[in-house]
Formats: C-alpha cells, structure tokens, sequence
C-alpha cells in the first residue's frame, strides 16, 4: 500500500493501461501540458504525442472521432474536462457510441471510455458542477462508474478501459486531492461491484462519488449515538450492484440514498424504485432519497450550499428513518 | 473528361452493371416498400449512382466508407450483398445487421462499410476518427466520408474536416450535392459557395465535379485517393448530382417543378455512361445486358428477401453491452 | 367539439398563439413545406417566411439561435423533428436556456417552446425511437410536457406558448393520426395539472403521451373482470400533478406508473420513488413499473416490440398488483 | 492607421481611460483572488484591452453584446458598473447577477450584455439568434458577438455563422485571437488561415486587424458596424492580439517562452495607444492621470465590493423557472 491522491490513482491507471496495451490512447484538450486538472500530467512525454494527443476544442468531434477510432481497433480514453461541457458530444455518445454495436447487429464494439469530471468545486456556478450520471445510466449501451476513493479510481479505471463496450467514467472534481491508501501491485476493481464501505445493521445508506465521504463522516457521527449504518458506494451505476443493497435492506429494512445530484429524476429514484418495488415488505420504514433541490447550481458559497446534501442532513434523514415509524 | 475512344471499356463496363445494380436495388426495394415489405423509410438516391460508383470504386477492398440515411448505392459499391441489404430493409434475418438496423444502419464492416447514419453530418466526426485509428496503428488503409449537401451547415463537419486536416488523416471528403435538404433546397439555407469553398478555408484541397459524370468522379475520386494514400492528408471532392425521386420513396416532391426534374432525368448519370460506352464502341445489346440482368438479380434477390424468416426475437436484447442484464426492469 | 387529429389540433394551437401574440414565430428544417409530419402545413403561407422560419439543418444552432431570439422579446417555438436530433443541442438546452434565466440572476427570461416528436414509430429503428423525457424534468428551469391527446395537444401547446420559461414539448409520433374530440372554443390546458382519464378505485395507473391509450385499454379490458383503475395522464412531467396522484394512490393502495421509455432511470422511477417515500403507510402493494427494457431499439418489429410495454403487460401487473399479497 | 496628429485627442483619451479601467480591474481582480475574495477561476484579459475599447467603443448603447469566459474587457466596454461586476466576482449582494453567477456568467442586460458563457463558442449561436430576434422586431440594433480563436473549431462557430449569412443578420462576429485555447497554441489545432477565411467561405465579409492596436480595431469595427447597420448582413473582424496573462489568474502559462510574453509585453495595447496620444500632443501628466484615476477607482471598488454583503441564501431558488417549486425532493 501507498498514500496517493485520487488524480494520481487515475493518472497511474492511464499509465499501466497504455503501458499493457498499445491500443490505448487518450485525446483531448490540453492533455500534452497536463490536461485541465493535471490528470495527464507528463504522459505526454512518456507516450508521444500520438497516444497522448491534444485536440482542438471540438467535443463533439472528440466524441465522435473517438467512436471511429474505437471501431478500427484502437481504445481511445475521450477527456470532457468538465462532464457540462459533453452536453457538446451527446449525439455522439448517445445516438452513436451507445447504439452502435447493437444498430449494427453485432458486427463490431466500440471500446472506449469518456471520462467526465462532475461535481460541484466550490463558486464554479451553474455550467461547470453538474452531475449527470442519471442520464447515462437511462441509455442503453453505457457502461456508467463514479470512483470515490483513490484506489476504486485506479481499479475501476483499469477496468473500464479493459471494458469492450463504452464507458462513461464520472470521476468528482472535489476529490482530486483526495489522499488514500492504494495497493501498489496490479489493482483492478471489477464493474458492477459495490464496496461496503461502512457495516452496520440499522440502515442501509446507498450513495456513490463524492457523497461516500459525507456518508461516512455522518455515519461516524451516527455510531457516536449507536446507530449504526451500512454505507453501500456504489461505484458502478449502471449495471449496479442489486445483491448488494437488497441484501443490506433485506437486514437493515431501511433504505437511504444519498446523491449529490439533483434528486428530481435523479439514479436515487432508480434505486429508490427498485428497492421499493421488490423488497416493500422487508422496509420498516419507507425509502427515503436525498439530493440537491431542483434549481442550478450557483456561484456565491451560500446560495451554492442550498444545492449541497450537507452531514447534518444525512444525519437527520438516518434519524428519521430509524425512529418509530409514528403510522405504524 | 476521358476520351470516348480511349475508354477503359472493360472497367467502365463494370463500373455500369454497378449503377445499374444500384439502380435496380433501389427500384426493387420502393417497389417492395409499396407491398408492405421495406417497413422502414428508405431514401433513394436514384440519379445519384454516379457518386457511389464513381467513388467506392476506386477504393480497396481495405479501405473503409462511412455513409448516410441515403446510403445503398455507397454500401452496394463497396461490395455489400445485396440479398443482406435487402434482408435488413425488410427487417429480416440475415439482413446486414441482422434487422436490428434497417436502411438508415447498414453496415458491413466485412466489407469495410462503417455504417449508414440516421442523424445527418454524424458520420463525419467517426469516419475522422476511424482514420485516426488507422494512421495511430500505421495501416496505409484509407477512409471515405460520404455526406449530403445539408450536412455541411452542422457543426461535425467543420470539426471533423479541422480534425483532420490537424491530424493529416487520410480521409476523402464527398459532399454529394443532390441540391436537396429533405424538402428545402440547400442553396436557400446555406452560406457561400458551399462544401469545396469551405473545406479549402479549413486548409483542406477541394474540387467540384459534375457528380453525374461517373468518368469525371472516378478521374477525381482517383487523384484525390492517390494523394490520400501518399500521406498529403485529408481531401475533399463536391460532386453535384441530383436527386430524382423525392426525400424518401413516399416523398412526392411537388416543391419542386416537373420540368426541373424532367431535365435532370435527361442527366441521367446512368444514360450518360450508357452513351459513353455505345461511343466507345460497346455494342447495344451488351448494354442491354447489363441492365437487365442488374434488374433480374435484384427482383431475384427481393423474392429472395421476402421469403427470409423473421429474426429471432430474443435477438433484441444481445449486442447491447457485456455489462449488465438488458432486461432489468423490463415490463 | 369537433374531431381533430392530434396533429392537427398542435397546429392549431401553433396557429392561434402566433395570431394573438405577434412575437410568436416558429423555426426548424422543412416548416415551409409544412414540417416533417405536417404539423406545420399551410402556416408559411399564412404568416410568412419571417414567422415560420425554415432553417439549415443545425440543431445546435436552432436551439441557440432561439435562446438568443427569446432573450431578445420573442417568442420561438422551435421543432426539433425527432427528440433524437434535439441531442444535437444538449448544451444550447440544458446549459444555455435552462439555465441563462438564473445564471444571469434573473435579468430576464427564454421564453421558448420546444417541440421534440418522441416515441417508437414503427420500424424507426435506434435513432429515431427514443424517448428521453426523464431526462428534461432532471434539469432545474426546463418544464416538460407530453400530450396525450388532441384536445391536450391543443391546450397544453397553447399554455406552453404562453409560458415564459424554456418548455420541452413532447409530442408522440404515433399519435399524430389519433383523432379526438376537440372544443371549438379557445382551449387551454393548465400545465401542471394531470388528466384523470378514468376513475377507479382498484389501483392508480400514472401514465402520460402515448401509453395513456394502452392503459385505457387495459383498464377497459380489466373493468371487464371487476377491476377498476384509475388511469392518470400526467400531461405534464415537470412540475407532475403530486396532488391528484397523492390523492389517488392514498384511495387506491396501488401505484403502477407505466412508461413507454426504458424503465432503468426513467421518469417511472421518480414517480415510484415518490409515491413510495410518501405514501409508504397507505401502500396495499409495492409500487410497480412498467417499462421498456435497457436495449436500443430494433429496426424488426419483432425486435421492436421487445422494447414496448403491450396491453397485456400492463393488465398482468394490475393483476398482480390487486392479488392478495403473498408475504402479509 | 490614423495619423497622429489629426488624432481625435477626446475620443481617444476616453479609449485610454476606458483600456486603463478594464486593466485596473482586473489587476485588482487578481489582487483580490490572490486574498481569497474572488471565489471562482478568472481568466484575465490584460493585453487584449483594444479589442473590447475598440469594439464595444463603437456600439449605441442599445446594441447588444455576448461575450466569453473573458469577457471583463467587453463588459466593462459595454457600460456595465465595475462594482457590481466585482461583486459579482465577490459572490456578493448587488452583483451583477445577484451573486449567482461569477465571472463566466456576468451579463447586464441593462447595457445590452447579454452575457458571458462558460461554454466555449455557445454565444455564436445565441448572439445569432439575439440578432434574429432584433430583425424580426424591426429593430435598427445591431449585436455584436466577441469569441476566441479556440472557439472557431466549434461547431457552433460554422452553425451561427451559416445562419447570419443565410438571415441576413446584423451581427458583429469579432475573433479575439490571443494565440491561445487555454494552454494549447491555436495554430496548432487550427487547418487553414483561421477566421477569416472561414467566415468568407461561409460568404461573410472578414477583414483581420492588429487586435493590439486599438486605432485599427476601432476603425475596422467602425466601418463593419456601419455596414451592418446599413442592413448588408454580418461582418467578421479577427484582431489578432496576445494574452499576457496564462489562461486563468493562477495559471503560471509555463509552456511559452518568456521572451515571448516580454516581446508582447512591448507591444501592450495600452502602451501603444499612449504613445500615439503622447504624439498627438497629449501631456504626459495627463496620461499618468487616466491611469492613476483608473487604478484609484478599482482599488476602491474591491475595497467596497469586500464590504457588501453577501447575497441571501434564500436567493438560490428563485428565478429557477415559474412553474414547479424548485424545493421539491431537496435534501
Ligand atoms: C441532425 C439531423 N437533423 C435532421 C435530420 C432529418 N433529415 C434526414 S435527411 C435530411 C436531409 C439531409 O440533406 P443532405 O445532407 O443534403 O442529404 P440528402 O438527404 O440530400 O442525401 C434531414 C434534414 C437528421 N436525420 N439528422
Ligand atoms: C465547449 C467547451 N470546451 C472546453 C472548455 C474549457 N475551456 C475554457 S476556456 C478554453 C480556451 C478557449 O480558447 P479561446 O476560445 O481562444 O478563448 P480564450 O480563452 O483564449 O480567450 C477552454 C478550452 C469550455 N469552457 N467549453
Ligand atoms: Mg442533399
Ligand atoms: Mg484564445
């Protein structure tokens, strides 16, 4: 194990990926000087400017080409910097990268993985915060992952870009600085995996990127009054891991979700929905979601904090669902 | 333009029996869709086979194209069956991809054909890429990029022709300009001089042909892919043709006058070639030949089409994704 | 009355804002020639070229061009063709007029309609088949509308013309022949208010455009044995009719919320999840969804049709629904 | 360029002080972000001062304006209070947009700025339509639309383009080059000369200008706004200018030479414009005044900016949209 930032964790795992396979290449902007955030950072002069290219500022084209590219044998890594700014490429992903190995019967995949940064990052106001992961997860031929830690970022990139079909890969731009333990040998997390990143037997907290790290500081918070909750990181949302979370609400028979996104038809809702549908006779307290209110996001920290879940509210939500149920 | 006399007969020869192939596919296939069997939309390119031929027939067997919604004669000329073509529009088994796609998603990558498109300019950015794939792994292959008229007032186009020019990509450009944006005529819609004009300011070298001179486009289409080949980067060729039949085949196109396109059918590219060979010396009867037996396969091959199986239904949930089970939450 | 087509009756409300508010116009590919279906037959005539504006094929800029119209006193409505090609202008949408009202801090507003055909339309194949709504009402400043009707069609189109905030409007494709009676009087439909399209007391049926007709059927198949269902047309998707849903479900005990849309992520999850988180206590059963399954659309109708919710489908869940349950 | 001595002393003088205000600004900007009260990233405009003076400078002040994640400058060109801007920058009550939205998202449309965009290249097409409506409207004003080089390989840059043209819109399409698409050299990802050219592909009149000398941008911008006013449809300038700074405040710009950045150092817009009017005869006390005064009145702005309060928390949900309620579901 060693100590290393969730950005290095992602960087490395571009290196021992294009290192293993030479198909693999990553485009987009300003990747040759670092790329936006440094994820990419000498790996242009590690790999050439052929496998580490800088494009112009052409999203949709980046998409597009990708799609093409991943079509001709090769693994292309697509870079969106911001995910807001791949609302520029979704024709591309959408009606092309998802749909084109089933319009075409087969005939051939498109391996390639879209890495979109998301997340609020304090005063980046409304076009640079968004988390759209929902969206994704309702298209069928996406493969959609959103790493929380350090090591899930190394582990679940290798196997995104090991992935044939393509995969929207939603790393939070707030936990780039994120220090953690990670294995220093060949680490691969496997797809459609959740990490139980916390035990506990009174509910069941089902969260993913960078809301892990509230559910743990509120379930911390929670132990401290013996209540004890499972934190389920989802990791990979689309396929997501049902054993995993009807196992836990099969035990505990409350079910939370947390998400940073908007709540209003946010992948909450699908969680929330499943886990209503199969296992309403299990809950001892309804589903409850929680997420940002449905307005964009804003610039002035106050006005930016009405669209964070804060611990408190995670904390109350937690206590709520485990007081007794006044209906019963 | 070649000298009559000098012809190639031999090759333009077969470069008719493919016009003709086309032509009676297309022919074929709107007749079938009046009987209920195409049961998508199909949009023909009747008068337009010059571009195809003309274009893939100068490609290698290798090389890939990338298509649009107006896409059989580009397919049928790069070397698709037809049988599974015409299997796919009438959304049956063993159609090209396996009646999941229909007209608008032909592909044949046994035949290098990277797909149809059913959203305009889309083919664009990927048949880019697919370049770019290819020059990153070293491959001498080159890509062709078939597009209308329409699709260079989106956005891909100015990105994926910048892109390649940025890139040195080997990729033939071909706006193929049938003067029609579904029912709006482009020129009404369109800034400057159009596709060459604009691929020339992207540093891209562009030429104009007359698209329903199959020997013109073939003379052009062959220099542009020689340069291609020898690594001058990406190419454009603006080939104005003409649409005959309407936006689809259920489009009766009464935007447009009669006599407009009475003399557009005089242009005939297929009439043209025809008289072309009968001056180089290609007798009557052979001629004939060509076409009849181009319409006998294609009836052939609809009857042939219409008595295919329906594919299996379960094939709707493969070929989606490795990852997951497509039926969760189905129903 | 009189009996108008569903599509007629769009164009009839298209024809009755622009002649009481001369700011209305209208824009995209082929209006002139009346529009791709023919919802706009004969207007370019009647309003000019200035009014009913044909347009190059640029999505991106359809879209943009009429934010910018919007932001300047105008009132676009703008056609998309298909909802697929509207994913060629996700940012103009979801960045740009969803957002500039706030962003700006409401200096102004995007006054704009936009119409996006949705829905499976036999043998469209992947490309011009899908139905996203779930994915407007997750985007805060966008309203979503989807008439199911041709009296909804007219009343709902006219409200949204009126509306002063960027309104997806989400016509079905098959439904543009649909004929159905219409008041010959001025008709508006209020967004936000949902269509009990039949009473019951055995289950709620939430629906909304195209698979309204399907649960009617079944709903008349159903009643046959007893059971009556109460069928909600949402109408409109954002904001959706809480109350007369609430108030329904709290009668009934019973939720089946059925979509023509892939169910995983659909807008069926938000109502499953809501109903299930409020009404948890009052439920007689799970909450149920219907939905197409996470697969592209086919181009073979028996393919296709893997992807629709049939009447059967939707007469087994009722009945699955009002059985004894089997756990209490 | 002008000759010195006929020089409009008045006018220019007052395209001094108006270069030295946007300069102030933003160097107190910096100063602020560098003490924690500038909340989001700034991209700073220092040394493409003549382009938002010699642009905006010719605008009526019911024209319009859109502008870019840089766009200061052109803000502050277009009539807009620096205190509420720098409010804005603060997140603070009484900011341009009440706090909510930053630098990348300033716009007063009581000036008729409709807005900076943290998109590149998504004001072309919002510009375009702004213009649109102006047309449709029978309104006599013109829009003007600043963007970088980076954003001419957008798609949006051909779509909007494309449309004024084939609308015949009264915009101003103005390329602020600084070389640079953050910290990628333009020319590197750019086929072909650039804006110019592909605006005249596209059949708009383009001329390019010394972006760094604002007596030719305000000449060039001048004549094509009069022409478009004259109602002969839209008009490109690309005035090719350096940005001192790196792509945001806190960006170092390490990957050019600092030979480079000095040599533009020396041709500062400012610097130049100085020289000239220290030519034309204006004295030296004088000039120091416009930049001492500028200077002052930024320095107090932030100071006064530092002192507002902070905006309501409850701000964050209004102006969301009419219907619906914006709490729905939160938390
Ligand atoms: C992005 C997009 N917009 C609109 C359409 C609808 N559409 C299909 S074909 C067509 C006309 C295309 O014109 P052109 O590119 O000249 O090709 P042609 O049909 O003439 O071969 C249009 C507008 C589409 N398929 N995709
Ligand atoms: C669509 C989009 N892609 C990428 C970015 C990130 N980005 C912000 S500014 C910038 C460089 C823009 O270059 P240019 O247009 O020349 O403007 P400049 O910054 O030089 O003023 C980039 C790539 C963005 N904001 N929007
Ligand atoms: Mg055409
Ligand atoms: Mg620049």
């Amino acid at each position: 194990m060693a100590t290393e930032t969730y950005l290095n964790a992602g960087r490395r795992a571009v290196i021992e990926e294009m290192q293993r396979d030479d198909a693999v290449w990553a485009l987009g902007e300003d990747l040759g000087r670092g790329g936006v955030f440094g994820q990419y950072k000498g790996l242009q002069e590690m790999f050439g400017v052929d496998r580490i290219a800088d494009t112009p500022i052409s999203e949709a084209c980046i998409m597009g080409a990708a799609v093409g590219a991943a079509m001709t044998g090769t693994r292309p890594i697509v870079e969106m910097r911001f995910s807001d700014f791949a609302l520029c490429a979704v024709d591309e992903l959408v009606n092309q990268a998802a749909k084109a190995r089933f319009m075409f019967g087969g005939q051939m995949r498109v391996p390639m993985v879209v890495r979109e940064p998301i997340g609020m990052w304090r005063s980046s106001a409304a076009q640079h915060s968004q988390s759209l992961e929902a969206w994704y997860t309702h298209i069928p031929g996406l493969v959609v992952v959103a790493p929380a830690t350090p090591a899930d970022n190394l582990g679940l990139l290798k196997s995104a870009i090991r992935n044939d079909d393509p995969v929207v890969y939603l790393e939070h731009k707030n936990l780039w600085a994120l220090e953690g333990e990670v294995p220093e040998a060949e680490h691969l997390v496997p797809l459609g995996k959740a990490d139980i990143a916390r035990a506990g037997d009174a509910v069941t907290i089902v969260t993913w990127s960078g809301m892990r790290h509230g559910c743990l500081r509120a379930a911390q918070t929670l132990a401290g009054q013996g209540i004890e909750s499972e934190v389920i990181d989802l990791r990979t949302l689309w396929p997501w891991d049902r054993d995993t979370v009807f196992a836990s609400v099969r035990r505990t028979g409350r079910l939370l979700v947390v998400q940073e996104a908007v709540s209003v038809s946010g992948f909450g809702a699908e969680i929330a929905a499943s886990v209503a549908e199969a296992l309403h006779h299990d809950l001892k307290a309804p589903v409850r979601r929680l997420g940002a209110p449905r307005i964009p996001i804003a610039y002035a920290p106050a006005l930016e904090d009405r669209a964070r879940v804060g611990d408190q509210a995670i904390i109350d939500a937690v206590l709520g669902l485990v007081a007794p149920c006044p209906a019963d | 333009m070649n000298d009559a006399h000098n012809l190639d007969r031999e090759r333009f020869g077969a470069v008719l029996t493919l016009m003709h192939r086309i032509r009676a596919f297309e022919e074929a296939a709107i007749a079938a869709q009046k009987g209920g069997l195409v049961l998508g939309a199909i949009h023909p390119s009747i008068g337009q086979e010059a571009v195809a031929a003309g274009v893939c027939g100068n490609l290698q067997a290798a090389d890939l194209m990338l298509s649009t919604h107006r896409g059989h004669g580009h397919t049928l000329a790069k070397g698709a069956d037809p049988l599974a073509m015409m299997r796919e529009l009438f959304g049956r088994a063993g159609g090209t991809c396996g009646g999941k796609g229909g007209s608008m998603h032909i592909a044949d990558f046994g035949v290098g054909m990277l797909g149809a498109n059913g959203v305009v300019g889309a083919n664009i950015p990927i048949a880019t890429g697919a370049a770019h794939g290819l020059k990153l792994q070293g491959s001498r292959q080159i890509v062709a990029c078939i597009f209308g008229d329409g699709a260079i007032n989106r956005g891909p186009f100015l990105e994926g022709l910048n892109w390649a020019r940025v890139f040195d990509l080997p990729v033939l450009f071909v706006c193929e300009d049938n003067g029609f944006s579904a029912t709006t005529r482009t020129r009404d819609m369109t800034g400057g001089a159009g596709a060459a004009a604009r691929a020339q300011s992207i540093g891209i070298p562009a030429e104009e042909v007359d698209g329903n001179d199959v020997l013109a486009v073939d003379a052009a289409a062959r220099a542009a892919i020689a340069a291609i080949r020898a690594g001058k980067g990406p190419v454009l060729l603006h080939c104005r043709t003409y649409r005959i039949t309407g936006h689809t085949a259920v489009d009766p196109a009464t935007y447009r006058p009669a006599e407009e396109v009475e003399a557009q059918r005089a242009n005939c590219p297929i009439h043209r070639l025809r008289a072309v060979l009968a001056l180089s010396g290609m007798d009557r009867a052979a001629l004939q030949q060509i076409h009849d037996r181009a319409v006998q396969e294609m009836n052939a091959i609809a009857v042939q089409a219409s008595e295919t199986d329906w594919p299996d239904p379960a094939a709707a949930f493969s070929d989606v994704q490795d990852m997951g089970d497509p039926r969760e939450r189905a129903y």
